[in-house]
């Protein structure tokens, strides 16, 4: 197992311990666990956004805390869950006032977490609404058991952007309702990664094998074999998000291509190129791009691809400028 | 055994605790082929904890206790099978609001309210293949025990409760998984038992264990 | 090989294609040639500063072209040098009146090209100087003939944070050797990357090994061997760069923890914070830290560590706001 | 053959070619094991790339003709060596500023210039282990010849350079490397000949097929 680290279980708290000692002037920890990643920077009667899930992501997901973006972030074991009790002191640090909103990936142990939390800040008087990321079009044809991955951003884009002008919690509800319904995301794997106490790879691929549609976990896809090129790979999963979300001629898209880890940025552009220019063949204009690493698997080799249809409004909050430790867009 | 009283919680869970420990790795095989292979990780951490939670625990009221471990628990594995199980043993405690020691009407109550909470958190229903089919014929058949003998012992319902729970877990063998990552092996898990059902087997089995010994 | 691209041959220009395809708005092609990377910004009256050097360690060196930092790139193919033509048009294109800075890696490939370009310069009255990253300690013992690595970040930093503020050639050119002269870098590499015209790894390392002071194309270090824990790579680093750069107690330094590309951002932290840690016994305050990808080789895993004592001028260049495409600080 | 013409040039840099076809594969071998591995195939690219480079080439000026190949071999395979040879032919044919064809004594100026050139682009001295110890060793027994024999021929002379540039190389094997990715191995160089010194041999050898046939 090739991995920098000390103690494998210790993976988290490490890593936590550097980002804090790095970060300290933005970010700080609640209730004295360094789990209870929020925002240094509290604005009072602003709608809080709570995110969480298990570690092994970065920059996903407490890489979206900071001014413009999100409020906390409860952060579990490696692709393991926080508790209902971490998200519950997340939120009575972060909550200022205005209700908070619990947006995080659509994985049955973070949805009862989530809910867990939410009960115990409704015996606390403090108003919560949940939404999940669920984008991942090939892991169900049923949207509603989708898997969360990518396309989180955007929702936390939007979302973001609506709090931070003030708009009320419905309302940051329901700009995370919008960029939810409009994104999709295709993914696929060509390495697994090791899960430090397990020291293992979670999966294995042959040599040459991408699996197309695999989850950000390892979970299967719905297909293994010999790797394509990046404009095969850009046509696959272009036609599965176009099926699935019928872009007319014309179109306006957001389109985040992301790399999983160990995937290069010089491949992430190719590949970039290669879905610009398919969906210029279907009348698709890529309206902006953002391309790198944003929702990652450690050490996986893959990308995925998503598609975020945009009118003005979703444009305007897209292009907001935010500040995170992790993630700057001016 | 009539009854366990509030000294005897720990030693309950203790015997739970020990089956956990036992099933640990074929729980983790069967999660391995459907899931992702960390459920007999987190029911031999979660269920390995109760014990010293209870004792280490200030509060007096019984039905009280039981909530409060119930809940502590799914801190110490926020997974989901430690999430069900932990509220599940929260609303089982609620279920006892103000008895002071579980008998057999109270194993029946317990039980019941038990799978509440596992609908209550997996807002699922019987036969989606989760431990609700396993824990929740086991309630089903505690409670017709008791229907059948008004005056049953709390054996004589544990036993029942035992056998329903095996039912349950059998049943699941020819269910459909729709939650959580097994959903997408659906394909591959006919003739097998859910493995969170199977988990739900091995708590009862914990229990028998005490309380028939 | 599991590589996201089309033809290998086009592996270069597919990624540049993407990349201008994305962020057609800041930069620009010169001469007509894709690998002529330059700002779409230019500043009249400043000092330009060109760099360059092969692909395959994005975002070095393209990534630094844009506001507060380089004006131009040569881009050559995967570990190849740009040629001195492409340098040459590069520099006709960005330069501003105010003469060029050439600030590129100590390797003998690039040396020659950059110094055929000044030539062809003087030709046409192009003011240029040249200065050379030499950051890596384990490389050589001879200052002199140290290759470049991840450290020419600190000498774009204050090179561009100089001649943004309207500095004349030799006050940039000042800025970047103070920043050089303060600037040391360790390296180790756990795993190979794969050029892809070759098709299959660069080096070998056995199973759990790794290679302390390995170059960012392989080029071999000081020691292979069982990887160590991440307090351990972090003191033997420190001590390395120490004993070659000693430190008084009480220095303050600025820390560049680089990823080199398939290395895990969980990880890096964890090593920051080792790093930070130690350096505290030693009396060293770090002042600022950027953790990440800053200069990678490809899917090669691995990292770098690099340290520039700094004052309250330098600390005042690092701190300097910048953006481009692929880097932004506010 | 007693001189190269203006239109024989395109011949004679074919004939190198050839030889750098030929040498590819163990231009490469040598490289991988002191360096990057690319040696063999960036000389075969730009060698190759100059008779084509020589034939379109709009100029009617013998020395400049030369001059300017080399500069745009430069920029075809802007390696180290690449730039090298470029820069070596470049400054080869800057030597031979009014001469409308190559004889003895312009081969002999050309090689003299070669080397000439490769000390400014390189900075590098005889004795550093590179490509300059062949090609300068040429340079020197080809000028030898000449003076001890004023009237020599093109022949006599490149035979001279011939086995200079052998002699050149031979003595690189117990040089310690200087310059660039090979610096690092210089324990292992020792009995070994420089790899950019054996690329050097090759292109002599290539002329020599020419001008000795
Ligand atoms: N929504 C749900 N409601 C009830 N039980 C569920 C639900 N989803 C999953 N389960 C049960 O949880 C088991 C898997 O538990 P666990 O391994 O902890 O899940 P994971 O590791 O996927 O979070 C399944 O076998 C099933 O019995
Ligand atoms: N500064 C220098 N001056 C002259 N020759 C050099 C110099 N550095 C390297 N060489 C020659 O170049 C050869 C390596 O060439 P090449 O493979 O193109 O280098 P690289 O791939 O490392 O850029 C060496 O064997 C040596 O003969
Ligand atoms: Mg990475
Ligand atoms: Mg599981
Ligand atoms: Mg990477
Ligand atoms: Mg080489």
């Amino acid at each position: 197992m090739k991995k920098i680290m000390n103690q494998a279980e210790n993976y988290t708290d490490d890593m936590l311990k550097g980002i804090y000692a790095v970060h300290g002037d933005m970010v700080k920890c609640a209730a004295n666990d360094l789990r209870c990643y929020c925002t240094a920077q509290k604005v009072p009667g602003k709608v809080a956004i709570v995110t969480g899930g298990g570690n092994g992501h970065l920059p996903l997901f407490l890489g979206y805390v900071g001014d413009g973006m999100l409020d906390g972030c409860g952060v579990g074991g490696v692709f393991q869950s926080p508790s209902g009790k971490q998200i519950y002191n997340i939120t009575r640090e972060v909550e200022a006032g205005a209700g908070v909103l619990y947006l995080y990936g659509n994985y049955t142990g973070d949805v009862m977490v989530f809910d867990d939390a939410a009960e115990r800040c409704d015996m606390d008087d403090i108003e919560t609404r949940s939404i999940v990321g669920a984008d991942d079009v090939n892991s169900s044809a049923d949207i509603n058991v989708r898997r969360g991955v990518a396309g989180i951003f955007f929702m936390y884009k939007a979302a973001g952007a609506k709090a931070r002008a003030m708009g009320d919690l419905d309302a940051v509800l329901a700009a995370a309702q919008k960029a939810k319904d409009n994104t999709r995301t295709v993914g696929f794997a060509l390495t697994p990664c090791i899960i430090p106490e397990k020291g293992e790879p979670n999966f294995e691929l042959g040599e040459n094998e991408m699996a197309m549609g695999m989850g950000i976990h390892g979970e299967p896809g719905i297909w293994n074999g010999p790797i394509k090129t990046a404009d095969e790979i850009a046509k696959e999963s272009c036609d599965t998000i176009l099926k699935d979300m019928p872009c007319a001629e014309g179109t306006e898209v957001a389109l985040l291509l992301n790399g999983l880890g160990s995937t290069p940025l010089d491949e992430q552009y190719i590949l970039c190129n290669s879905v610009i220019e398919y969906l210029k063949t279907k009348g698709v204009k890529v309206y902006r791009s953002w391309v790198g690493e944003y929702a990652t698997s450690m050490e996986m080799a893959g990308a995925s691809i998503t598609i975020c249809k945009v009118d003005d409004e979703l444009k305007g909050w897209f292009d907001e400028p935010v500040h995170t430790p992790f993630y700057t867009q001016i | 055994m009539e009854k366990v009283t509030m000294e005897q919680l720990p030693e309950l869970f203790e015997a739970i605790a020990l089956q956990y420990k036992e099933n640990a790795d074929e729980l983790c095989k069967m999660d391995s082929k459907m899931g992702d292979g960390d459920l007999g990780l987190t029911m031999k951490k979660g269920f390995g904890g109760l014990p010293e939670i209870i004792l280490t625990m200030e509060e007096s009221d019984f039905s009280k206790k039981i909530r409060k471990a119930g809940m502590e628990m799914t801190d110490l594995v926020p997974s989901t099978m430690g999430m069900l199980m932990g509220t599940g043993i929260s609303y089982g405690g609620k279920a006892l609001t103000g008895k002071t020691e579980l008998d057999a009407e109270g194993l029946v109550l317990y039980l019941e309210g038990f799978a509440a909470g596992i609908v209550k958190r997996g807002k699922c229903s019987r036969g989606d293949r989760t431990v609700l089919d396993c824990i929740g014929q086991a309630g089903d058949d505690a409670r017709a025990a008791l229907n059948k003998n008004q005056s049953a012992s709390l054996a004589e319902v544990c036993q029942a409760a035992l056998d329903g729970a095996k039912k349950g877990m059998e049943a699941t063998k020819s269910m459909v998984p729709k939650y959580g990552k097994a959903a997408v092996h659906a394909n591959v898990s006919q003739g097998i038992a859910d493995q969170g059902a199977t988990a739900g087997l091995v708590m009862i089995q914990g229990m028998a264990d005490y309380i028939l010994k």
